[in-house]
């Protein structure tokens, strides 16, 4: 068993006994209420320089409004895995709070590619599923997982991955670095008070997100009581255990689409999208998120309650998700 | 008598790639783009019963027609699918096999079918251009069996060597190249669609084959659009035009917000059953 | 990165490449309906000398009537996973049925035992969670997987785990091949015509066991509308396209429980459980599989409609499964 | 005054094993059997809040009591849980540190608690009793933090050599030894409790160290029951007969068939705070 060739890319390294010592002495494992402000989880569990990882996007899903917190609190030096991201990287990058990028996807924009040139950001090549990936490596509790992609490209090149003759069949297979975030924030449908938590539709790896980082910060569009939790089981897909912080947010995945109570605010997106090539991206910034004071406030003066009332009357599917 | 056809590139790609899928097989796409809209098309007017996987878990969906302006990741794009799974659940069934065919858009692709999605010109470190990333394109274009691209026709599209290898073709060319890297075997890219031509893979070589042209292209026009020569096949071929059906339905209702479906507008006119260009845009600058 | 050490013992050799070309040549993509007698699915798709996984076992959700049928057509030779497995294992081996097991639990009492003793049926040893985790590993395509476990036991001398030194962090870590079984029955709640199948309640690897499997049959409790499966997607467990054959077996899982259905026959266990203290395996098998045609027969003639109502009776708990 | 007290070998095994048990701590038991019944004993009597997961993949049920006589892998096992998934996620979970103890049943022990649950006597291919096999044992007492161990004390269980390690211990009880075999650090047998003692390890050496005895018995009846002996805590402990209440609780609701409960009986007499063995059966051959 030799390893045939290997990538160079820098990447977090794989620390499986760490976690474990992170899990054992700071993970609650009595059922306790862990709700708190978006203001003391961002507070709490984001420390500048952390490796962040976040499920879905600004799209659909995603935890909007811990990111604006984040922004607001002005984390910085963050590296985050941008495992099929929208904007959201373009986002973090302008208000200078994320400093490396591991890409799988992203959209890129004026801000990416001027925080390139100056050398604020740095990028790291990897695929949407190579990130999940490695995510499900650090949810297995192992350093890493074999894989049968990435291989021959510059991807491999340029990454922590590497080629190695399989001790079973001889043959050549990759590895990947498993990945264990230092924080994650996930936006889901509904948990208890302890942070058992239910997530409706396919997603892109809030399962694996979850169980792979050392921190867990939900923000809840509902906050059901357990015994609602306790009738159907089956529905669970976070356990409490794994949870730090509760943040009830109805409206958190703003402007994106949380699929069977609202849709994506397109209006709001193409206002994104104009400031960037405006190069306004500072006025955007201080209206949606340095200029309120919370996310409920940003849902009153800067959203209103008509919209609100709209986006969730034009969220005309519940099928699946809530019937 | 002579009728006048207008379309944009990225019509003629759509329609030529929908035109290829077959209801006994699997395909993947990312989930937005081209390769969506593609089958959406061809489940539309060909195949109903086609079924496709999206890269966030969404198993065998059906999309109500007409598609929402804001169709990715949006409740419509997984509407009454099969399952609703994670992606890599999805990335695991192409990994065992199942998923016959990727469908994927290529911003570069080199002569083994090797693409590009992550920058073009200078250095990686300051790129003339960067873009999004391979996305899913890396584990489609290798664990699927067969990969079909959709890019355009374009000397710097179509290049010696690719600024950035993101996703695999037949990587050297050499035999079990793939294999040799950790790829499953048999996998491999298989068609690649154009605006104004189609190329398969040479069994032997690797290499890109001109298979097709557009009707009001010839091979010369193509190869003027290339910076390598790819090998020819032993009778080039002609594609159908978009016919009016397909451009009421993709306008309409698979792509009613144009987002997809946008791109350099080409005028066609057919007489006598031959084709002759009338009209194109320049080549703009979108990938 | 080097193997550190090996364990000696025979499994069944992962194998990605053979598994994906059986599924490119006789997977059907297609939704057209697999519906068809247990006799048939059995005879089609259970061939001597297979590897066969079930998931669950007779207590709990096991396929129990595909098991009977599988007597009842005396396939022979057949290597199974028995990973949390109760007196299945003991069934199929009085039946002559099974010549190999890999272990992870199962009750072992005077059968086991003679065919062991009279060289009928060999032993390999791993565990419940092993066996589990190699299935897993066969569900994801890869050859293996890293594990921290088995590791300096007699498991893994006896078993086919490796111990590696990781190229990542430099630590020791065990690998274990992937087991992709030739065929897997399950028992399921609910599925459609195609194959598209929901189970509900904790088990023990329904999804890995379909996944890493190269024929797949499934019985079920009730045959449900494909329009029904796309109301829910969320909750459908196995795509129809890993899909063989869809066995319609209310009671399927009988003697055992399908939690929220019926509960156990206490009394058949008994039954069973004297037979085998008594030598008289012969008698049992011939009773509840040899003399009767089908798993609709041996409902009818041998349990009755009175059981069944009153073993659907006093399984009180539905909440959480169909409520 | 006296009272006589009259109970089986394995509910005092269970009462002192349940005693062990905080709320604060997450448990990690098989589908049945004595580290269930143990877990659901303190759940009942004194830590209703205790949190438990189960080898199939149930998380933290509620279990109503009376338990039924069938509890195993039954829908009353699960009953109320916060999430029922599977096998492999509750091994994940116990991977990535979330479960402080594992209990645990053992057929054999050696002094670094290491134990069999394969098979005892001649060899491998014919052993003179087959056991059901590690079940989830091995990746229990490899995962969680801390391993609980219960089993009876007879001289044949805790053994010089085990006739087959089935789940680890301290291995050789060399200093890593477990790391060095690929399992997470600082994990590790913590208590081996038996109807007439508890031990504990020592750090240093790794080697088993008897900590308690029961009212009834001496430490020379412990020895008596061992093949190695033992290392000795600098003061032996004597624990308590299990109670009236817990005996109550134990036969009239969490296990009302007897199923695990039953074994050996002991018949013990107290007096001025002082008990003595009044009578018991021989032991037999069950596990």
């Amino acid at each position: 068993m030799s390893v045939l060739a290997a990538g160079t890319g820098v990447f977090k390294p794989p620390d499986p006994d760490g976690f474990r010592r992170h899990v054992r002495d700071h993970k609650e494992r009595r059922l306790v209420s862990k709700v708190m402000s978006e203001h003391e989880a961002i507070e709490r569990f984001v420390q500048d320089g952390d490796y962040l990882s976040y499920d879905c996007n600004i799209w659909n899903r995603g935890p909007a409004s811990l990111m604006r917190e984040l922004i607001r609190q002005r984390k910085r030096d963050l590296w985050i895995a941008a495992k099929f991201t929208a904007h959201d990287a373009t986002l973090l990058v302008a208000a200078g709070c994320v400093s490396r990028i591991d890409v799988g996807w992203m959209e890129v924009g004026r801000v990416i590619h001027e925080a390139m040139a100056e050398g604020r950001v740095q990028l790291f090549e990897w695929s949407n599923g190579a990130l999940a990936y490695r995510q499900l490596a650090g949810a297995l509790g192992v350093p890493f997982l074999p894989l049968r992609y990435l291989g021959g490209t510059d991807v491999f090149r340029t990454s922590g991955t590497k080629l190695i003759e399989d001790p079973y069949t001889g043959q050549a297979v990759c590895l990947v670095p498993a990945l264990n975030p230092d924080v994650a924030l996930i936006h889901v449908n509904q948990c208890d008070e302890f942070g058992n938590a239910r997530i409706f539709g396919a997603g892109v790896a809030p399962v694996e997100t979850a169980m792979a980082s050392r921190k867990v910060v939900l923000s809840t569009e509902e906050i059901i009581p357990n015994e609602e939790i306790r009738r159907h089981p089956q529905q669970t897909r976070v356990p409490y255990y794994m949870v730090d912080a509760v943040v009830h947010a109805p409206f958190g995945g703003y402007p994106g689409s949380v699929p069977g109570l609202y849709r994506a605010d397109v209006e709001h997106l193409m206002e994104f999208g104009a400031a960037q090539v405006q190069g306004k991206m500072a006025e955007y910034l201080d209206k949606w998120a340095f200029s309120v004071s919370s996310h409920e406030e940003m849902l009153e003066q800067r959203v209103g309650q008509e919209k609100m009332e709209r986006l969730r009357a034009e969220e005309t599917i519940r099928e699946g998700y809530y019937e | 008598m002579s009728t006048t056809r207008t379309f944009t590139d990225m019509e003629q790609i759509i329609c030529t790639t929908a035109r290829m899928m077959e209801e006994e097989r699997l395909y993947f796409v990312a989930i937005g783009g081209p390769p969506l809209i593609a089958v959406l098309l061809s489940k539309r007017l060909r195949t109903p019963n086609l079924t496709y996987v999206v890269e966030d878990g969404t198993i065998a969906p059906a999309v109500q027609m007409p598609a929402p302006a804001f169709l990715i990741a949006s409740s419509a794009a997984g509407y009454r699918a099969v399952a609703w799974t994670d992606m890599n659940t999805v990335d695991f069934h192409a990994g065992l096999g199942y998923i016959d065919y990727g469908v994927l858009a290529a911003v570069q692709v080199d002569q083994y079918g090797n693409f590009n999605s992550t920058f073009v010109g200078a250095a990686y470190e300051r790129p003339a251009r960067r873009f999004g990333g391979p996305g899913g394109a890396n584990e489609i274009a290798s664990l699927c069996w067969r990969t079909i691209l959709m890019t355009r026709q374009q000397g710097r599209k179509f290049v010696n060597k690719l600024d950035f290898m993101s996703s695999p073709g037949f990587l050297d060319g050499s035999p079990d190249a793939r294999q040799r890297a950790g790829l499953p075997a048999d996998t491999g890219p298989w068609r690649v669609v154009t605006e104004m031509a189609v190329f398969d893979f040479d069994e032997e070589s690797r290499r890109m084959r001109l298979l097709a042209v557009a009707p009001w292209a010839t091979v010369d026009d193509v190869l003027a659009q290339m910076e390598f020569k790819p090998l020819m096949a032993p009778s080039v071929e002609t594609f159908d035009l978009p016919s009016e059906e397909e451009l009421a339905a993709l306008r309409a209702e698979v792509d009613p917000s144009g987002r997809t479906i946008r791109g350099r507008w080409i005028t066609v006119e057919e007489e006598d059953g031959r084709a002759h260009l009338v009209q194109q845009e320049a080549a703009g600058e979108e990938s």
